[in-house]
């Protein structure tokens, strides 16, 4: 295990092994927290520690930076607000930005890239039109293969930039791929979410609203009175869920420490504060067909960084061993690690998001453009 | 169908942060982190604004009470397009009335 | 990998690289220069690919902070892709000072700060001024206290393009020299140890007192540079302006009231050089 | 920051009877410039650099005479290979110069597709490196 990104699991999990660090420990675990972008929570999470100077400086350099993506990520939440003040459905903001704009643990030292957000699938055209005509965003691809691909199979529409903010947004309308095996309940998943708490304290633009937070089965399509003057996010179970999603169910793991830290702050701050929040997240997960998704998720978190979950939750599973490997595959110089490891994860990746037929067109399409660009 | 009436109100004063260069005024909003470079009249409308919702044929008013306008333009129409390109950019906020 | 590190000003690096030769040349230049315990940041000269490797000898720049776009280097050039990599580490990643895309040198405690593209002369200039009793301060960064508004060096090695690098050789005979780069994305390239105050004294700052525009290749004029255009131009040459907010703002906006700033056009470094110093003199 | 709306334009407060003029320009004259992140304006001296034209985004597509993204049957369109040009022959383009291997029209249409690449875009990095205002 030496050489691995063990050091920065250990560091989030407990701050205090830091203090055995020497100069070349330090020196890995802040290539490797970089490489992970996990420098800004880790900046977070030895705030208090005794540190070098050398390293305070970086770390205070680390929140400095963290400050600055919260600013621009919740400003560009306000954005979208502000270009979606006609469009009278839910719009729920969806991982980084969702955790800043409800002040969660997640979210503190978070690195925060695009703005996520979600809305009614049958709704995609009259959000695109909004955020095209009245938002000044523009489309990054103007490939059709890859619009058609986006449009048929995705769990979004294809990416949009900010013509003077540099910005990009991503338009979900459901939180896995269409194509995927499981199939989430996507009017769940609106319907449930709810404002975020201005005691919170993450400072949504607008947000002077007593919140109305919104009924389980209230239909997303026929809005509330109060949808005005915000954004939504996800109910705490279905933040979760939509976390592990990502993490377990979609993707190639890139990334992947950063998500499950995500996962175990989730865990960790719902649980403590509702006592039958693993009990209602169970079951909502099957609900979307995403418990085994969840399952280990928390599993990991739980291995990695400590997370407490309940007994049944525990337990060892053969392929969990080769999820950690994966996890954990970087150097102190913040190379990654393990090529034949991170393979698998690749092709995995890929055979989650599609049926196998259509990998064989998909990838087929993709190869004739690019003979054809020869 | 008649179009309501639109009311502007402005930032709030304690979000933005004005610095009279020469020809060039800036304007850091601290919400955004974000810096403008304005030119008249643009300061001089965020002053006007005050804390209040107003309409452009107010503002326009208001301006003409301080300064001298000049007659050549169509003084509201410059005005609105000026309210516009702020509440574009956030510097200023559509509002359905003045309450 | 095989390591070096030095520390340049306030920032400190790790550079590890594949191939031991730019790491023995690394040291060479920068054997003057302090030894950190602690790295800001780390920069990886790797070999871009299994297939390239064989192909043709290249070098990626890799590190902390990477962009995309960036083409491998041939392996004659290693010393330049240092050089672009801890830069770029720079340009991304520091946040202790307002950074800014300019060279500057020192005289009695006050900076000069000479800014523009690449070929406009600011990196010649600083490193002939260096030659004629200023101090030399840094040819690529100038880093701008957020407190205090002072400048602080950043004397990595002088980086001489082209004809400078036979007119530096003439100016600087004593000083030492790296090989040889032709052809480079820049043309040719020598890398110059910078004189023994500017690595001695690196970590005294100084107060910015004028800054100049210069643009190589026209009749000698002077024109004076408002604060408004001197606000939009330091903007643009800032790569962390925008992520500093408010404490960037705050910075700059001291900087361009108080500094006075002129652009100006020459035709040699002689002309060059008696136009700074009769404005050093009216200006300061 | 107590101040800062004492610095707020000084000529409001003045008595009416010594009213400046205000110039408030034309409607369709924009008063505002906003900061752009100068992310890459110093990558010109840190990087070395490539713009393919067009980037993968764009491949199998021609390229119009504004420097669109069309299809191939698209007439008066430039086809285009994905070719990479460097930031210096980019640059000398841009002033006016010639891209290597191309037509003189070719060359324009090239020139305008390179303008209008957004972040995220293949190329964008270096081009925004070779826009350091002088």
């Amino acid at each position: 295990m030496i050489g691995d990104a063990m050091v920065l699991v250990a560091a989030l999990r407990d701050p205090a092994t830091t203090r055995a660090l020497d100069a070349h420990g330090w020196t890995a675990l802040i290539a490797m927290a970089r490489a992970e972008q996990l420098i800004g929570t880790l900046a977070h999470r030895l705030s208090a520690e005794p540190v070098p100077t050398q390293v305070s400086e970086i770390l205070d350099d680390a929140r400095s930076n963290a400050e600055h993506q919260k600013r621009s990520a919740l400003w560009e939440a306000d954005c979208a607000t502000r270009a979606l003040a006609d469009y009278d459905g839910k719009v729920v903001l969806l991982k980084g930005t969702a955790y800043v704009a409800a002040g969660l643990r997640a979210g503190e030292g978070r690195h925060i890239g695009d703005l996520d957000i979600l809305v009614a699938r049958e709704d995609l055209p009259v959000v695109e039109a909004f955020l095209l005509e009245k938002g000044g965003w523009e489309w990054v691809k103007e490939d059709a293969y890859d619009d058609a691909y986006y449009r048929d199979h995705m769990h979004e529409l294809p990416p949009l930039i900010h013509k003077d903010r540099d910005r990009m947004i991503d338009v979900h309308h459901t939180i896995l791929p269409l194509t995927a095996g499981p199939r989430p309940d996507a009017w769940g998943l609106l319907g449930a979410s709810v404002k975020p708490s201005p005691l919170q304290g993450g400072g949504l633009g607008e947000g002077e609203s007593t919140a109305s937070v919104g009924q389980l089965d209230s239909p997303p399509s026929q809005p509330s009175p109060q949808k005005r003057g915000g954004l939504y996010i996800l109910s705490p179970t279905d933040m979760a869920i939509h976390c592990a999603a990502h993490l377990i169910a979609d993707g190639d793991l890139a990334g992947g420490l950063r998500n499950l830290w995500d996962m175990h702050c989730l865990l960790t701050e719902f649980s403590t504060t509702d006592s039958d929040y693993f009990a209602t997240l169970q079951q909502r997960a099957t609900h979307h067909q995403l418990w085994p998704a969840v399952h280990r998720a928390a599993r990991l978190a739980h291995e990695l960084y400590g997370t407490d979950i309940p007994k049944e939750w525990q337990g060892w599973y053969r392929q969990d061993k080769w999820f950690i490997r994966r996890l954990t595959a970087r150097d102190g110089w913040g190379r990654p690690t393990r090529k034949f490891t991170r393979l698998i994860f690749y092709v995995r990746s890929h055979w989650l998001r599609m049926p196998p037929a259509m990998l064989a067109r998909h990838l087929f399409t993709k190869w004739r453009k690019a003979k054809d660009k020869i | 169908m008649v179009a309501p009436t639109k009311y502007y109100i402005a930032e709030p004063a304690d979000q933005l942060w004005v610095e009279p260069l020469d020809a060039i005024t800036l304007i850091y909003q601290r919400r955004s982190g974000i810096t403008h470079m304005v030119v008249e009249p643009v300061p001089e409308i965020l002053t006007a604004m005050g804390v209040d919702a107003v309409t452009a044929a107010a503002l326009v008013a208001k301006l003409s009470d301080q300064f001298d306008l000049g007659t050549d333009e169509d003084a509201e129409a410059v005005v609105t397009a000026r309210l516009e390109e702020l509440a574009e950019l956030g510097l200023v906020h559509r509002t359905q009335c003045d309450a | 990998m095989h390591e070096f590190r030095v520390q340049v000003g306030p920032a400190a690096f790790r550079i590890g690289s594949r191939w031991r030769q730019p790491v023995e040349q690394l040291a060479a230049l920068y054997a003057d220069y302090p030894k950190p315990e602690i790295p800001d940041f780390t920069v990886r000269l790797d070999a871009p690919s299994l297939l390239r490797r064989f192909l043709r000898k290249s070098v990626a720049i890799n590190g902390d902070f990477m962009l995309p776009d960036a083409v491998p280097l041939p392996f004659g050039q290693a010393l330049l892709a240092a050089e672009m990599g801890m830069n770029l580490q720079m340009a991304l990643g520091w946040r202790r000072h307002l950074l800014l895309h300019a060279s500057a040198v020192e005289r009695e405690g006050r900076a000069l700060i000479m800014t523009g593209a690449s070929g406009s002369g600011k990196s010649t200039l600083s490193a002939l001024l260096g030659q004629r009793g200023w101090r030399f301060m840094g040819d690529e960064f100038v880093l701008l206290d957020l407190d205090s508004g002072a400048a602080t060096p950043f004397p990595r090695m002088i980086s001489l393009k082209n004809e400078a690098i036979a007119a530096m050789q003439v100016a600087a005979p004593a000083a030492r020299f790296g090989p040889l780069m032709t052809a480079t994305p820049k043309g040719d390239i020598m890398h110059m140890v910078p004189p023994v105050a500017a690595i001695t004294r690196m970590a005294e700052s100084a107060q910015p007192a004028l800054l100049l525009f210069p643009s190589f290749g026209h009749l000698p004029a002077v024109r004076e540079v408002a604060p408004g255009e001197n606000f939009m131009r330091m903007t643009q040459a800032s790569t962390n302006y925008v992520a500093l907010g408010e404490a960037g703002f705050r910075a700059m906006t001291r900087f361009v009231k108080s500094v006075p700033a002129r652009a100006i056009d020459y035709q040699t470094g002689d002309e060059a050089i008696a136009l700074v110093e009769r404005l050093w003199e009216r200006l300061v | 920051m107590d101040n800062q709306n004492d610095n707020l334009p000084n000529n409001v407060t003045k008595l009416p009877t010594s009213r400046r003029a205000l110039m408030l320009g034309a409607a369709a004259a924009s008063a505002i410039v906003t900061v752009r992140p100068a992310l890459a304006q110093t990558a010109g001296s840190v990087l070395n650099c490539q713009i393919p034209v067009p980037g993968p985004h764009g491949s199998g597509m021609n390229i119009d005479a504004t420097g669109k993204l069309v299809t191939p049957d698209t007439a008066g369109s430039f086809t285009a290979t994905g070719q990479k040009f460097t930031g210096e022959q980019v640059k000398k383009a841009l002033a006016g110069g010639q891209l290597p291997g191309t037509t003189y029209d070719q060359s324009r249409a090239y020139v305008n597709y390179i303008r209008r690449l957004q972040a995220g875009q293949s190329g964008f990095t270096c081009y925004a490196s070779l826009q350091m205002p002088r």
